[in-house]
């Protein structure tokens, strides 16, 4: 590889010569950092300034770039395409100039000088320390595309991908393809002018799947074990006594749904009591042979009440709506309604869900009689002419009705048949969580066999923006496996997911990352020398990219990694790094920082901020000319998860006095892009009063804060309270050394 | 039995613009568009959960149709586009024709019989005779009595000539014809009414 | 395999909310060669106005951000801002679209220092935060806009002060004109979103004549602390504190009067904003009118979670109308509670309307010639030359939006890959 | 000169409650260059209360003779009514003849025994739309002789006038066209929440007490707003309001003394007509305010 050749290039435009000493800055870079170019730009993003660094490129021999200018939130094109990885921008404009009031005299404009100095010590060094990385590349690597589960949400992705040009391959556990849906009647209407019940298009799909010679279907099958990485996933198959070996790219996980047991409903509905008591499962498949008839006696069934929410938003059985059932429900009602003569159907109901256009399908059945009335099954009796006598409270009529019907449909809630860990309780060390070889996807994963979930037992991990992420990459839920909904919904999903499963295949071929550092080629590699086995990578990476061997060393699977940086900031022996970010870079970058003797009475403050919502927090504060201390100075973090706690003991002896750590929101309601990066970092962060202890510090001294984009207002007061404090207690002792 | 939908489909069926009570989703805009809401022991959206649960008496018995003032505030409302005046409209000549309504409701009975007597006997209104019949429904002394408390008033239409002081007016010219129309149309509509 | 096919074949993506974003992104991080296309000058659309997300009470800036980030680090996506598609000719795998760019005044050397917006001195209502305040006629639309690029107003450009405004690398160009290009595309994805039902043609509500009626969308600007008030609950008639509220569900939703759709997200919205008066105002009442609460699925979470706030009363009932007090400027809201039958007339400091979502697909930006399927209410729907997704296509949640958005890049791809 | 065919209604008979409006309306006419060309031998409409006694098809049959009768005297030219409850009830039948065969079929059948058919195509209007559709806000402005600068009415659209057709182009909530007509007139229209709310309609005459109060507020509305008087194109509304003064200041202890004429009265007397051209001498409660500007 070609030697590093470094060119430094300072902007004087938007102000920055009349603030600063630009020759002094200049000086700095090739003088002190020894950078070999230096040069500066009175309008460096000019097509003027820009042909200076390319020229410098073409005739220097310049191969890694130092841009001191403006923030990443301006002028991307034009700095961060030239063609080199080997690129920093030192923010001497947004976080610098734009912070600090250099009106207020002499002694702020020194205060300026010295931090505009001491970003480009940082950024010199931290190009120094960074290579360029080498895509993890793999002459194993499929495109593949498994998809376990041969219901309808299976045969969508399946088909999705074989028509974009891919190769899937189906796994259903049951004899034939078709799932749930092959057992339904008629589905409800999901075009224009959404009045009419649709025919159920699952034979279609199944024959579409069948003839398609770039899908291959393992029916009576089931995952025994998924080991590797995507790209590199072996997925053994069993089929009876045979076990087959496939190697594919990514996995679309659409297994589905189970229906909440009905018997385990409270009595006084009556499941198992009357035969004439049903789940609409059954009520459908009564439907699809053309027997609406009471069970009990084989009467015609004219008159049905159809119960909705029956368990669903409901602490004691499920607390979640399952979405689907009103529609549902009243696809049902028109089942009797058109089928049955002189039919009635009557929809008892907490709230009426049919959101976006299907409020016209509620129409519609209103239009053919259906009757609603919101309320609940008090009890379930025999009818006096055979079928049930059903007590209600009638909400609307504001009384105890009892009506008589043939049938009781229970809307029983969906369950999502993914298993799944609670990732908030974290497989003991040394321990695989979840022994059993329960899972569907029995993944040989150091952190356990079974999907982390986000909650209610779906494995998805960021439901607003970024739904179809999951905490095991390569693998993506679709239909109700990660979500309660309707068909409809479930083919869009399965469509989504398809194309995920093809993209995280495309990305791993080119050896870069896919959501949230989409095309980052770096990965992590280790010092095995330096390990002492103490696991924390392996247990603590929020995606599980870490296997163990059987001595307890880590086995990075660069493809699963989502390079946050997670393991390099859990590990006590500093030795797992990234080409271009590493424990070394940040800790060189805090010992670059000019510590101004104690007399000064200038303290310095040190702060790790996330490049995910921090960093942008702090670019709006100058973007509104928020005031600053002039005493901080800001590190960006790939994620809070990477911040290794030696950093706090490298800065505190390099003579800062204080530090503050900007995360993301953690808990419930998380916003950290890497899922469990901050939260992490607050873990580590408990044990360093330890350190600061062994440093005779006070632990006052380091704080973490959760910072959310939109923070910028509150920003200034955060770090000038903090700088404030720190101001008030003794200078570090630290600082003579 | 609640629910029993015999009545429901009879109204649905046979009163004006019943069929449109299906389509009511509880939102309660008409009750509360209603000048003389307070007075309505149901409002229509409780007139129409009532009629699809089957309580007959309990609607066609009760003075609630019979407290539209016709301002037509429910119709250009409701969300779902129910006529609801036409359709308050259409329970209560239900409930006057089957004979449920209370004929002594003053409503009920100025409508059904002195308003409605009034226009056919000539084929136009007769404003003095219409009030006076009012007056005069309960009685002679009653009639008095309401007739003096509005004394002010008569005497005001009179004096500006806005009350006809010859109560009885003659008939349209085409009288006959004009009888033997609303005969046919009565004809036809308790055919309609009968569920023919 | 996806870069042999995806050489020539872009696909072009119409709107820049988060529909469009994630259409574009995902297919590109594909392989595949996207054109984003945007009227407004900054991409965002309509989650950029929002103050937080429901469940999670966060930022959609943060999520707006990777996705900035996204397209900033992959030079396969272009982005045209100010744009629109004038006419689309051709089918599947074979079209060619005319696109009009309208002039930003601004060129692209523009560095977002500012210097310009200090020395305008010409306001403008602020179409971001909907006229509730006034903002300069050169300006980003918002502080996390992207491309962080200013632009001027049209009838600003024209002004003597326009050309004399200040610009230390000369970006500043009033004489620009509108540009017209022609693109080959293999696959049209429409995602132009929605557009806040207009509040003022409910008329029972009367918002536009009583000065304490507001709108979901505008509350979310109020919430945010980029916003008119800095993030302040204030009503508008007299600044103060608001400490009784009131949300109004399905206003313009579920209405054959208006939207006979339900627009799906409302009732989830108010819950959040009852979440930002409880944030300010500790001791507030809030009430919410609704007919039915639509918290689908795993958001019945996030509807149990508002529910265990006392503060919060909860009517079932679409109010009728409402009136305004003449003296205090409070409204009353009038109507039927339909769970107790009793009538009720409360006066509030402010009302909300939960204002439903109109696509925009149904007015300002219909598909060119014949090459879309509409349904009743105007959202374009399988059937014609051109996909669609997020809320062009069906009234949708972010999630819901994303995930469609998802799906049709996939379907984007195969079509561009057809050979037309 | 333009021409309509005419349907006044009951109670703009010669000596009946609305004979004011009828006699200002064709001074109005005359000043305008309206020619009305009432149907001979007009019936009843039925009203809206019609319903309980008539029921459908006779109520509808109602209107559909006095269409009849026009088409068959005045073609199809369009037939513009005054009063609310006509103007409805007669748009009513129109738009179902539309839109329900069995209906127009019913219809039919009846009007037979009348020697009459009619299959629909009139078109029904109220002299309001006819006054700005066809004349516009210009032209009335345009014939004021005597403003009636410094003025202050109320206008009470009411019901019938407003729903549920309502005058072309107007919110059912706020219609502004009767505040215009006032500005036009020079006078100040006030502003006034309850221009729609309801008097009673026909249950002034049984519900006496319960619309007395709702005619209350409205008079309270407008005294609150300042209002000299009262404005109104309905002649129930006009009615309700005027008449029962007595009755409701007796009820409730109240002392209102408030003029409610016509909009068409107005005019006549901006339009530089005489007292009694306007039929202002035609008032219960005395229109002495508007001498002023006699």
């Amino acid at each position: 590889m070609e030697a590093k050749k470094i060119g430094c290039y300072i902007c004087t435009g938007c102000g920055i010569a009349e603030a600063l000493n630009v020759a002094a800055l200049e000086k700095i870079a090739s003088k002190e950092q020894k950078l070999p170019v230096a040069r500066t730009h009175g309008f460096l993003c000019g097509a003027e300034g820009l042909q200076m660094i390319r020229d410098d490129i073409a005739n220097e021999g310049v191969n890694a770039l130092l841009i001191a200018a403006c923030s990443h939130r301006v002028k991307t094109d034009e700095f961060e395409r030239f063609g080199t990885p080997l690129l920093d921008r030192v923010d001497l404009r947004d976080k610098a100039l734009w912070v600090q009031d250099i009106s207020a005299g002499k002694e702020a404009k020194e205060d300026l000088q010295m931090m505009a100095a001491d970003y480009l010590r940082m950024g010199s060094v931290k190009l120094k320390k960074m290579n360029a990385p080498d895509p993890f590349q793999d002459e194993g690597f499929s495109r593949d595309v498994l998809v376990v589960g041969g219901g309808i949400a299976g045969l969508t992705a399946a088909k999705e991908v074989a028509a974009t040009g891919y190769r899937a391959i189906v796994v259903e556990k049951s004899p034939a393809l078709g799932g749930m849906v092959a057992r339904m009647h008629k589905v409800s209407p999901t075009l224009p002018p959404y009045r009419v019940l649709e025919e159920n298009p699952i034979q279609g799909l199944i024959a579409a799947v069948q003839g398609e010679s770039r899908i291959k279907v393992y029916t009576n099958a089931t995952i025994q074990s998924t080991k590797g990485a995507p790209g590199l996933f072996d997925v053994e198959i069993k089929n009876g006594d045979t076990v087959s070996t496939e190697r594919v790219g990514s996995i679309i996980l659409t297994t589905g749904y189970n229906l909440y047991d009905a018997s385990k409903l409270d009595a006084r509905l009556g499941y198992g009591v009357s035969p004439d008591v049903v789940t609409s499962l059954e009520f459908e498949e009564m439907a699809k042979a053309g027997q609406l008839v009471r069970k009990s006696d084989g009467k015609p069934a004219k008159r049905v009440l159809f119960s909705l929410c029956a368990g669903q938003r409901d602490a004691n059985h499920l607390e979640y709506c399952s979405g689907a059932c009103c529609t549902y429900s009243l696809k049902q009602a028109l089942y009797v309604l058109e089928q049955q003569q002189d039919g009635a159907a009557f929809m008892l109901f907490q709230e009426m869900r049919t959101p976006g256009q299907m409020e016209e399908f509620y129409r519609r059945v209103q239009e053919e009689g259906g009757v609603i009335i919101k309320g609940d099954v008090e009890q379930v009796g025999k009818g006096a002419s055979g079928g049930l006598s059903v007590q209600i409270t009638d909400k609307l009529l504001r009384g105890k009705e009892t009506l008589e019907v043939d049938l009781l449909v229970l809307a029983t809630g969906m369950i999502s048949t993914v298993d799944t860990q609670d990732p908030n309780k974290p497989s003991p060390v040394g321990q695989v969580a979840e022994e059993t070889a329960k899972s569907v996807l029995n993944l040989e994963y150091r952190q356990g066999r079974s999907m982390p979930e986000l909650k209610w037992g779906f494995p998805d991990s960021h439901f607003i923006c970024f739904p179809y992420e999951t905490r095991r990459t390569g693998i993506y839920a679709a239909g109700p496996a990660r979500r309660p909904m309707g068909i409809a919904e479930t083919v869009t999903d399965a469509t989504g997911a398809a194309l995920k499963a093809i993209q995280v295949v495309e990305a791993v071929a080119k050896g870069a990352a896919v959501h949230p550092r989409s095309g980052d080629l770096s990965y992590p590699s280790f010092r095995r020398e330096g390990c002492t086995q103490c696991k924390r990578c392996t247990e603590e990476c929020p995606f599980g990219a870490i296997n163990e061997d059987d001595k307890g060393n880590p086995l990075f699977n660069p493809t699963r990694c989502r390079r946050c940086g997670t393991c390099m900031g859990a590990c006590p022996q500093k030795i797992i790094s990234f080409a271009n970010y590493s424990v070394d870079m940040i800790g060189s970058m805090i010992k670059e920082v000019e510590v101004p003797p104690a007399d000064d009475e200038k303290p310095r403050i040190l702060i790790f901020a996330c490049v995910n919502d921090a960093i942008p927090a702090l670019d709006m504060v100058g973007q509104k000319r928020g005031a600053l201390s002039p005493y901080v100075r800001i590190i960006p973090l790939r994620c809070m998860g990477s911040m290794n706690l030696v950093w706090i003991a490298d800065a505190m002896s390099s003579g800062f006095d204080g530090i503050m750590l900007m995360g993301c929101r953690h808990g419930d309601d998380y916003q950290c892009h890497n899922v469990r990066g901050s939260a992490l970092a607050e873990i580590r962060l408990s044990k360093v009063s330890e350190t600061l202890n062994r440093l005779q510090l006070e632990s006052s001294r380091v704080k973490m804060v959760e910072i959310n984009i939109m923070d910028a207002d509150q920003l200034p007061t955060i770090i000038n309270e903090f700088a404030e404090q720190i101001g008030s207690m003794d200078l570090n002792p630290y600082k003579e050394f | 039995m609640a629910y029993d939908l015999s009545f429901a489909q009879d109204v649905y069926k046979n009163s004006e613009m019943g069929h449109w009570i299906k389509m009511c989703k509880q939102c309660g805009v008409c009750a509360g568009s209603c000048p003389l809401g307070p007075h309505w022991e149901y409002s229509p959206r409780q007139l129409f959960q009532l009629v699809r649960g089957g309580k007959k008496e309990e609607v066609l018995k009760s003075s609630s149709m019979w407290m539209c003032t016709s301002c037509y505030n429910c119709i250009v409302r409701c969300p779902r586009g129910l006529p609801i005046t036409h359709i308050v409209h259409g329970l209560a000549r239900y409930a006057s024709v089957k004979g449920y309504a209370d004929p002594d409701q003053v409503t009920n009975r100025f409508a059904t019989k002195i308003f409605w007597g009034n226009i056919v006997s000539t084929g136009r209104v007769g404003e003095a005779l219409l009030t006076m019949r009012l007056y005069f429904v309960d009685g002679l002394a009653s009639g008095i009595k309401r007739g003096l408390e509005m004394k002010d008033s008569a005497l005001g239409m009179l004096m500006t000539k806005r009350l006809n002081p010859i109560p009885i007016r003659g008939k349209i010219k085409g009288y006959a014809g004009f009888t033997a129309m609303i005969a046919k149309a009565q004809e036809l509509e308790a055919k309609r009414e009968a569920g023919a | 395999m996806a870069d042999d096919q995806a050489a020539g074949r872009t696909i072009l993506v119409v709107g820049g909310g988060i529909s469009g974003l994630t259409a574009a992104v995902e297919a590109a991080e594909v392989g595949y060669t996207v054109l984003l296309v945007e009227k407004e000058p900054q991409l965002g659309g309509r989650v950029s106005q929002h103050f937080q997300y429901f469940p999670k009470l966060c930022s959609p800036s943060c999520g707006l951000e990777i996705n900035y980030q996204r397209i900033k680090n992959n030079p396969r996506i272009r982005v045209l801002t100010l744009a629109e598609v004038e006419a689309i000719i051709g089918q599947e795998g074979d079209f060619t679209v005319r696109i009009r760019q309208h002039p930003r005044f601004v060129t692209e050397k523009c560095t977002a220092c500012g210097e310009c917006g200090k020395a305008c001195t010409a306001l403008v209502s602020n179409p971001f935060n909907f006229g509730m305040d006034q903002v300069k006629a050169i300006r980003n639309s918002h502080a996390m806009a992207y491309p962080n690029w200013y632009f001027m107003d049209a009838d600003y450009a024209a002004s003597a002060e326009a050309r004399s405004l200040p610009c230390p690398v000369g970006a500043i160009d009033p004489d620009m004109t509108a540009t017209v290009l022609e693109e080959k595309v293999g696959s049209i994805v429409w995602a132009t979103g929605w557009q806040p039902y207009d509040a003022e043609k409910i008329h029972p509500y009367g918002f536009g004549r009583h000065a304490n009626v507001s709108t979901n969308m505008r509350f979310e600007r109020l919430a945010n602390s980029y916003g008119p008030t800095a993030g302040r609950l204030l009503r508008p008639s007299d600044g103060k504190e608001v400490k009784k509220i009131a949300f109004i569900q399905c206003a313009g939703s579920r209405d054959h009067n208006h939207l006979p759709f339900c627009s799906r997200v409302c009732c989830l919205a108010s819950m959040k904003q009852a979440t930002y008066v409880r944030e300010q105002y500790p001791d507030a009442q809030i009430t919410i009118y609704y007919i039915d609460l639509r918290a689908m699925d795993r958001y019945e979470g996030f509807q149990k979670k508002v529910e265990t706030d006392p503060g919060i009363t909860w009517i079932k009932s679409k109010p009728a109308r409402i009136d305004e007090d003449p003296v205090s400027k409070d409204p009353i809201v009038i109507g039927e509670n339909t769970l107790t039958g009793i009538r009720y007339a409360d006066s509030y400091d402010l009302v909300v309307l939960a204002t439903g979502m109109e696509p925009t697909s149904a007015t300002t930006a219909r598909v060119p010639g014949n090459n879309a399927a509409y349904d009743e209410y105007g959202f374009v729907v399988k059937g014609g030359q051109v996909l669609s997704s997020g809320c062009a296509a069906a009234p949708l949640d972010v999630a819901g939006a994303v995930q469609a958005s998802t799906a049709v890049a996939l379907k984007a791809i195969q079509a561009a890959a057809k050979r037309g | 000169m333009k021409e309509y065919t005419f349907f006044p209604g009951c109670s703009s008979e010669k000596n009946a409650s609305a004979a004011n409006m009828e006699h200002s309306v064709q001074a109005l006419c005359k000043i305008l260059g309206i020619q009305l060309n009432e149907i001979d031998d007009w019936n009843c409409c039925s009203a809206s209360i019609g319903y309980a006694g008539g029921g459908q098809l006779p109520r509808l049959a109602m209107s559909a003779r006095n269409f009849a009768l026009a088409q068959q005297q005045r073609g199809m030219t369009d037939l513009v009514a005054t009063c609310a409850a006509c103007w409805l009830a007669m748009r009513e039948t129109a738009e179902r003849i539309e839109h329900e065969p069995q209906v127009r079929a019913d219809i039919n059948i009846a009007l037979k025994e009348a020697d009459l058919s009619y299959e629909g195509g009139i078109k029904t209007r109220h002299l309001v739309e006819v006054l700005i559709e066809d004349f516009g806000w210009d032209a009335l402005k345009a014939k004021v002789k005597k403003p009636l600068t410094g003025l202050k009415a109320a206008g009470y659209v009411g019901c019938q006038t407003n729903r549920p057709f309502g005058i072309a182009g107007e919110s059912f909530e706020n219609p502004l066209y009767l505040d215009k007509m006032i500005e036009a007139t020079g006078a100040t229209a006030v502003p006034y929440a309850k221009k729609v709310a309801c008097c009673g309609g026909a249950l002034m005459f049984t519900e006496v007490e319960k619309s007395c109060a709702l005619v209350r507020d409205l008079l309270q509305c407008a005294v609150d707003n300042g209002a000299e008087v009262i404005v109104t194109p309905c002649p129930v509304c006009q009615l309700n309001v005027e008449v029962y003064q007595d009755k409701i200041n007796q009820l409730f202890g109240t002392n209102f003394n408030m003029p409610v004429i016509y909009y068409s009265q107005l005019f006549v007397l901006a339009w530089g007509g005489s007292w009694e051209d306007a039929a202002l001498h035609q008032q219960v409660v005395s229109a002495e305010a508007l001498r002023r500007f006699a």
